[in-house]
């Protein structure tokens, strides 16, 4: 067959396969991983560009590619009340989510952890009060807010008043300062 | 009527036999489902023998005697007997209109019986639909008497009583066969559900709107009991949780309150107040956990605690990582509250 | 070899216009299945209004002039298209063709009208089902104002083709023309909607 | 204008040199491309049968996973993320995928034949129905095979279906498919109204319509009233979900309701599209088979336009527990009520069509006397729930499924079980093994009330609709058994079915033109019928026009061109004949149109600029259509 043929077989492949991933939807995550979490979990406490690289993990990138997950994660952020210090991805008492300027990183393994750990000056640690797997669909909304993630997964608007576009209608901004970026 | 309506009934409960007595939206508990329930059967007799008329018409049709055939054209067949044909089905015609116009009427007055019914007094309950759970709050009374519980509404027998019923996502559908129909949970607006239970006992219903994915497993009970084991009832209910006694339902407290548990759930009494899961203040007193989706036990509720998802797969409760010693404490402080 | 009684019809004419003719019915069904969505959206419009305790929600109504100039031309287009069906019907071939110019001319010119309807409506489509709802209205007719000007430019080139002195084409010219006078009347109700009822 | 020379006339051809011009000119291309070209009506209409039918199959399997679920409580064989796409695809699957079209393709196949003309109107918009509709039901099951398929219901109620509690793709490919598989409803009923209206033989006067036409017309009128609704909302949703319109969140002014409106103003019309076709089967059958026309065309006729009015007047019936004022409530009480009136005159017609003739028991007319008996037990029950009293009580619960299962299977299905039968001879020219026949029809008839008059009885028990799993303490289990174990057997006894379509195409019978010496036009013609469907257009001055003496139609048309297609166009109401009309030749263009407007839909799942995108390839594939390309049809 032609090779054109091959590369529209492939990117028809690669859709399917992207549209499996996007709809899954897992209720119960398989037991962390040694090493998945691991290396997130041990970022700085401080602030800067000295934060070490996170790699990029399957989990992280499981979360980040899912609709059902993010869209939890948009859940778990209204009923947590993240917008008590962050209202909408806007910023308040606490930093703003929806820029691209990431204080201790963009990764969604970065977030993870700042979820869990908690960071100086106000954000209190989640560390066993959020379970595992809601704080990764967390940290996959919270990149979403800045369209950092795929465009089909990310979440429309709510049946609420709407302050702005819906994360789905935003462009994704590049993630800048903390750690280099984590997965797409 | 009445007679055609007794007929079609022991018909029906023959196809019943076997069962256990008659099927829940025909067992009605209250004067509401009673009016349903006879113009249930009433439509039901006369459909019956409705159905019954055309099967026999259509076997009659089939089976009379036909004369040899003559040769003749079949566009001329029959044209001897189409006139009588033609005043038969004119007659049945006619007949249909009439059963359906009495059918119809008797709908109407049905439907303005069950409206005249809504007493004046009535006590009126907030019943706000989750996915999977249903809220219930008792507000009647001001502030201080204002209650909120979960999947369980309790009554008090021979009042009238007003669902205010709202969605808090999704369309839910409140539906307790015996007490008579059901009604929708819109969200963006209010609706309401008027009933009376005649008989005190305990009476199942389960979301009737398909509500995504535990819509299956979003039950609840209603209690009917006589008035003064309700009003104890409700004033034990308005009291804050009970302090844990025991060291270990101490340590369940401490748990409850520095787990995931806090973040979602209220135990009036505590600092826990989250406001998007079920009240579980008075959760033992309860008949039933998870949207009545398991027996309240200590063995039930540690399969839910340890992991909602196997028992309600989508259900918004995340499985927490507790060990055994957590689990075993905080079942033993939950089941303290009474 | 007719054994049966023989019906000669070779004497019938191969065209028609009007209702004679087959396209034209189809025409019909098309106008009337569109006319059922303007109305259901129409529907939908009053039924969000009935739901709201103030209407526009929050907003100010739309600036006027464009909309209504582009309702004032489209009804001065109904004369020229009134002209060029009857100069189908007549086979005035050049006729046609002119009056066809025109009407590209005139349709080009009212979607470039329409472009300036929707900047100047005064609210976005996703800041409230008010605005959803006449965002919708106005797509869906520049919808079919978009479709009939492109019909009417390819008709156009068509006609000044050999095609053009078919009588099969002019009986196209008709059935476009008709379309026109939906497209038109059809706007008129949704510009009363869009524009006027939020004044009351 | 009178005549015209041009072209060769079939006057005067023998019958040999006769079919081998209207072969030549109305036959297809061999090849790929001749396949892709096709205009045929038959062809058309027989991929559009074969298509709904395979989507009949995989509906079925569908409610068969469901039903093995459901056959014992708690269950696991599938969980409720698999079991809520299994009953949306199944829902869907049969009301949009497999009912709506096959009713259609029936028309598409038989109603040019019926009505006695050469070809339908518009064969290139039919055409390009079919492959918008192919891609429209191949697109959302290949997404369920990528774990995209429909999850809020075939009703996709908002908000459950809505952005905030249906994320991914999902939804979107749902709403799609909708629009794909109306633009293809809309275009076939513009065809069929057109074709009726237009193309009928000389003297096929309104009153000898036959009643199957009657009947596609109707449903036709119907769909172009009703499908633009569903379009609306489809829209609207996709919108809400895409760009973040709020016609549906009540937080900025929109409304819930707003969808269930649109979408049971749509969805009860629906059921008649569906119906409708059904009994317009029955009164095909019912003559063949008593020897002895309908009796009271009149009146079936008119019962036929009631209903078709009615059914506008009743969608409200669906939101009885929506919280709706009450007075408009009763008004839609009695409206339900009064659509069961042309209902029941078409069945007292029927039974007296019984009573008069002499009936002759073939595979057809027991599929029709099936019809009967579980027709009008659902049509009763469809009473009751009509009675918003009861139907507070069995609104949603298992009552309400078997109900529209009795009205649809035993309304729709039975009967167009029986039309396969009936008309399978004429299409393949070979008969179906009767004997095949008979253990089909018994066993469909005995397993379907097995499997679903039970279900009365679950809703009743407060058996909810939509639920993945049942508790053991609810008492509902041995019921379910008996239920899933019968529509197992159901679903078999469409096996039994395809074995006898597959097997009969090579060892059935052969047929010949008529051979249930019925009376209606398309028995007048070889079988299957050639390309250009009659080799000389009949005259018929009756409603049954192969039931006179001799056989054949009262007489027949000449001076017809053979070397280029043409039609004969008659007048609306009196079929006099009045023009000779082109009709087009075969085109790739169709197949090319259908491939750019159904990208652009797909592509609007993704981003909205899909539809900007889409204009130009869908405009260029248009104008290919529509360019004469100087065949003689185009002059």
């Amino acid at each position: 067959m032609c090779s054109p043929c091959h590369k529209v077989a492939g990117l028809v492949l690669l859709l399917a396969i992207a549209g499996c991933e996007r709809e899954e939807r897992e209720f119960q995550s398989p037991p962390p991983q040694s090493g998945d979490a691991g290396a997130a979990v041990l970022s700085t406490l401080s602030p800067g560009s000295s934060a070490p690289q996170a790699t990029p993990s399957p989990t992280g990138r499981k979360y980040n590619q899912n609709a059902y997950h993010i869209s939890e994660g948009k859940r778990w952020f209204r009923w947590f009340n993240c917008n008590g210090c962050h209202a909408n991805g806007g910023g308040g008492s606490g930093p703003a989510l929806m820029d691209e300027k990431w204080i201790y990183g963009g990764s969604i393994e970065h977030i993870a952890a700042t979820i869990r750990q908690g960071r100086p000056n106000g954000m209190p640690s989640f560390d066993g009060k959020i379970p595992e797997q809601q704080i990764w669909q967390l940290a996959a909304y919270v990149r979403s807010m800045s369209g950092n993630a795929p465009k089909p997964a990310r979440p429309s608007r709510n049946d609420a008043l709407n302050p702005g576009p819906a994360e789905q209608q935003r462009d994704p901004l590049p993630t800048v300062g903390g750690a280099a970026q984590g997965p797409r | 009527m009445r007679t055609g309506s007794r007929l079609s009934a022991a018909i029906l409960a023959l196809f019943l036999a076997g069962c256990t007595g008659l099927p829940a939206g025909l067992d009605p508990a209250g004067p509401a489902a009673e009016m349903i329930t006879g113009l249930f059967w009433w439509f039901t007799a006369i459909c019956t023998a409705v159905w019954a008329l055309v099967v026999l018409g259509l076997g009659a049709s089939l089976l009379r005697a036909r004369p040899a055939d003559d040769g003749a054209s079949p566009l001329d067949r029959g044209s001897a007997r189409r006139i009588s044909a033609t005043r038969v089905v004119t007659a049945l015609v006619g007949a249909t209109a009439l059963v359906l116009v009495a059918l119809t009427i008797s709908a109407f007055i049905t439907g303005r019986g069950l409206a005249q019914l809504r007493g004046e007094q009535v006590r009126t309950i907030e019943i706000t639909g989750h996915q999977w759970w249903w809220e219930v709050r008792y507000s009647d009374g001001g502030p201080a008497e204002t209650l909120a519980t979960a999947n369980e509404i309790h009554v008090p027998v021979g009042e009238a009583v007003r669902l205010s019923l709202r969605s808090n996502d999704v369309i839910h559908s409140f539906w307790i066969p015996r007490i008579g129909g059901k009604q929708d949970l819109v969200p963006g607006q209010v609706n309401h559900l008027d009933f009376t239970i005649d008989k005190p006992g305990i009476y199942r219903g389960q979301c009737a709107e398909f509500c995504g994915f535990q819509h299956a497993h979003m039950g609840l009970v209603l209690v009917a009991h006589p008035r003064d084991e309700f009003e104890r009832w409700f004033s034990s209910q308005l009291k804050p949780a009970q302090a844990p006694r025991g060291a270990e339902a101490r340590a369940g407290q401490q748990a409850f309150l520095s787990r995931s548990c806090v973040m979602c759930h209220t135990v009036r009494g505590t600092p826990a107040g989250g406001k998007i899961a079920p009240d579980l203040t008075h959760i033992a007193s309860r008949s039933g956990v998870a949207a009545n989706t398991l027996p309240m036990t200590r063995g039930a509720l540690a399969a839910w605690i340890a992991d909602p998802q196997a028992v309600k797969p989508g259900a918004h409760m995340p499985r927490t990582e507790l060990d055994s010693d957590e689990l075993n404490s905080i079942l033993a402080y939950l089941e303290q509250l009474k | 070899m007719p054994d049966r009684p023989d019906l000669d019809l070779s004497h019938l004419p191969t065209a028609g216009f009007g209702s004679r003719s087959a396209i034209t019915w189809g025409t019909y069904g098309f106008i009337l299945l569109e006319a059922t969505g303007f109305a259901l959206a129409i529907g939908a419009y009053f039924y969000l209004q009935s739901r709201s305790s103030e209407w526009p929600l929050g907003v100010i109504p739309p600036d006027l002039e464009p909309g209504t100039i582009l309702t004032l031309a489209m009804l001065a287009s109904l004369v020229p298209n009134h002209f060029i069906k009857a100069f189908a019907r007549n086979h005035r071939v050049q006729a046609v063709r002119l009056g066809l110019v025109l009407m590209s001319v005139v349709g080009v010119a009212l979607l470039v009208i329409r472009a300036l309807e929707f900047a100047v409506l005064n609210v976005r489509w996703d800041t409230n089902a008010y605005g959803s709802i006449i965002w919708l209205l106005l797509a869906l007719h520049t919808l079919h104002l978009l479709t009939d000007v492109a019909d009417t430019i390819v008709l156009t080139a068509l006609i000044f083709t050999r095609h053009g002195h078919k009588k099969r084409r002019l009986g196209d010219v008709e059935d476009n023309g008709v379309y026109w006078d939906f497209v038109v009347w059809s706007w008129l109700p949704i510009y009363a909607v869009i524009y006027w009822v939020p004044r009351w | 204008m009178s005549s015209s020379d041009e072209g060769l006339r079939d006057t005067g051809l023998d019958s040999v040199r006769l079919h081998d011009w209207l072969s030549r000119t109305w036959d297809h291309k061999r090849g790929l491309v001749g396949w892709f070209s096709t205009v045929d009506h038959k062809v058309i209409g027989r991929r559009y049968i074969i298509t709904a039918l395979f989507f009949l199959a995989l509906g079925g399997l569908a409610a068969a996973i469901m039903r093995l679920q459901l056959a014992r409580p708690e269950n696991t064989i599938v969980g409720p993320d698999l079991y809520n796409q299994l009953f949306s695809m199944h829902g869907t699957t049969m009301m949009f995928l497999f009912a709506v079209p096959v009713m259609e393709a029936f028309a598409i196949y038989l109603v040019p034949l019926m009505v006695g003309t050469r070809a339908i109107a518009f064969p290139r918009l039919n055409a390009f129905s079919y492959y918008v509709f192919l891609m429209g039901g191949l697109m959302m099951w290949i997404a369920f095979a990528f774990n995209t398929g429909a999850e809020a219901g075939w009703f996709s109620y908002v908000p459950l279906a809505g952005p905030e509690f249906s994320p991914g793709k999902r939804t979107d490919f749902w709403a799609q498919m909708i629009t794909f598989t109306e633009v293809a409803a809309l275009s076939v009923a513009v065809v069929v109204i057109v074709t009726v209206f237009k193309q009928r033989a000389p003297g096929m006067t309104l009153n000898r319509i036959p009643l199957f036409v009657w009947s596609e017309l109707v449903t036709s009128f119907v769909v172009l009233f009703a499908m633009p609704a569903v379009m609306m909302a489809s829209t609207m949703l996709i919108l809400d979900r895409l760009v973040g319109t709020h016609f549906f969140n009540p937080a900025e002014g929109g409304d819930a309701l707003l969808w269930q409106h649109l979408f049971w103003f749509f969805g009860h019309p629906e059921v008649y599209i569906i119906f409708l076709p059904a009994t317009g089967m029955v009164s095909a059958i019912l003559p063949a088979f008593t020897r002895c026309p309908v009796f009271g065309y009149t009146a079936i006729v008119l019962s036929l336009i009631a209903t078709g009015f009615l059914a506008f007047g009743l969608w409200v019936h669906h939101m009885f527990v929506a919280g709706l004022p009450q007075l408009g409530s009763s008004f839609f009480t009695a409206s339900s009520m009064v659509i069961a009136i042309p209902s029941g005159i078409q069945i007292f017609c029927w039974i007296a069509t019984l009573w008069l003739g002499s009936p002759v028991y073939r595979t057809p007319l027991l599929f029709v006397l099936g019809f009967i008996v579980i027709f009008v037990l659902g049509g009763l029950t469809g009473v009751m729930a009509a009675a918003v009293p009861i139907d507070a009580q069995i609104h949603d619960s298992y009552f309400i499924v078997a109900h529209f299962h009795y009205v649809l299977v035993g309304g729709a299905v039975f009967p167009l079980v029986g039309a396969i039968y009936y008309w399978y001879p004429k299409a393949t020219g070979r008969m179906m093994s009767e004997r095949l026949g008979r253990w089909h029809f018994a066993l469909a008839f005995i397993t379907f009330n097995a499997a679903f008059f039970p279900m009365h009885i679950l809703g009743l028990a407060g058996m909810p609709r939509r639920v993945y799993t049942y508790p053991a303490e609810a008492g509902w289990s041995a019921m379910n058994l008996v239920v899933s174990l019968a529509s197992l057997a159901f679903a078999f006894s469409f096996v039994l079915l395809a074995w006898n379509m597959m097997r009969s195409l090579r060892h059935g019978t052969p047929a010949g033109p008529n051979p249930w010496t019925a009376g209606t036009l398309e028995w007048a013609t070889p079988s299957p019928p050639p390309p250009y469907n009659f080799a000389r257009i009949p005259v018929i001055d009756n409603v049954e026009p192969l039931w006179r003496g001799n056989g054949s139609p009262a007489g027949e048309v000449s001076g017809l061109r053979v070397d280029a297609r043409e039609l004969l166009v008659t007048t609306l109401t009196e079929a006099m004949p009045d023009l000779r009309e082109p009709s087009p030749a075969d085109s790739i263009w169709p197949l090319l149109a259908a491939v750019a407007v159904g990208a652009t839909f797909f592509g609007s799942i993704f981003t909205p600029w899909a539809v900007i995108w889409g204009l130009g390839p869908v405009a260029v594939t248009l104008i290919g259509w529509f360019w004469p390309k100087g065949a003689p049809e185009d002059e």
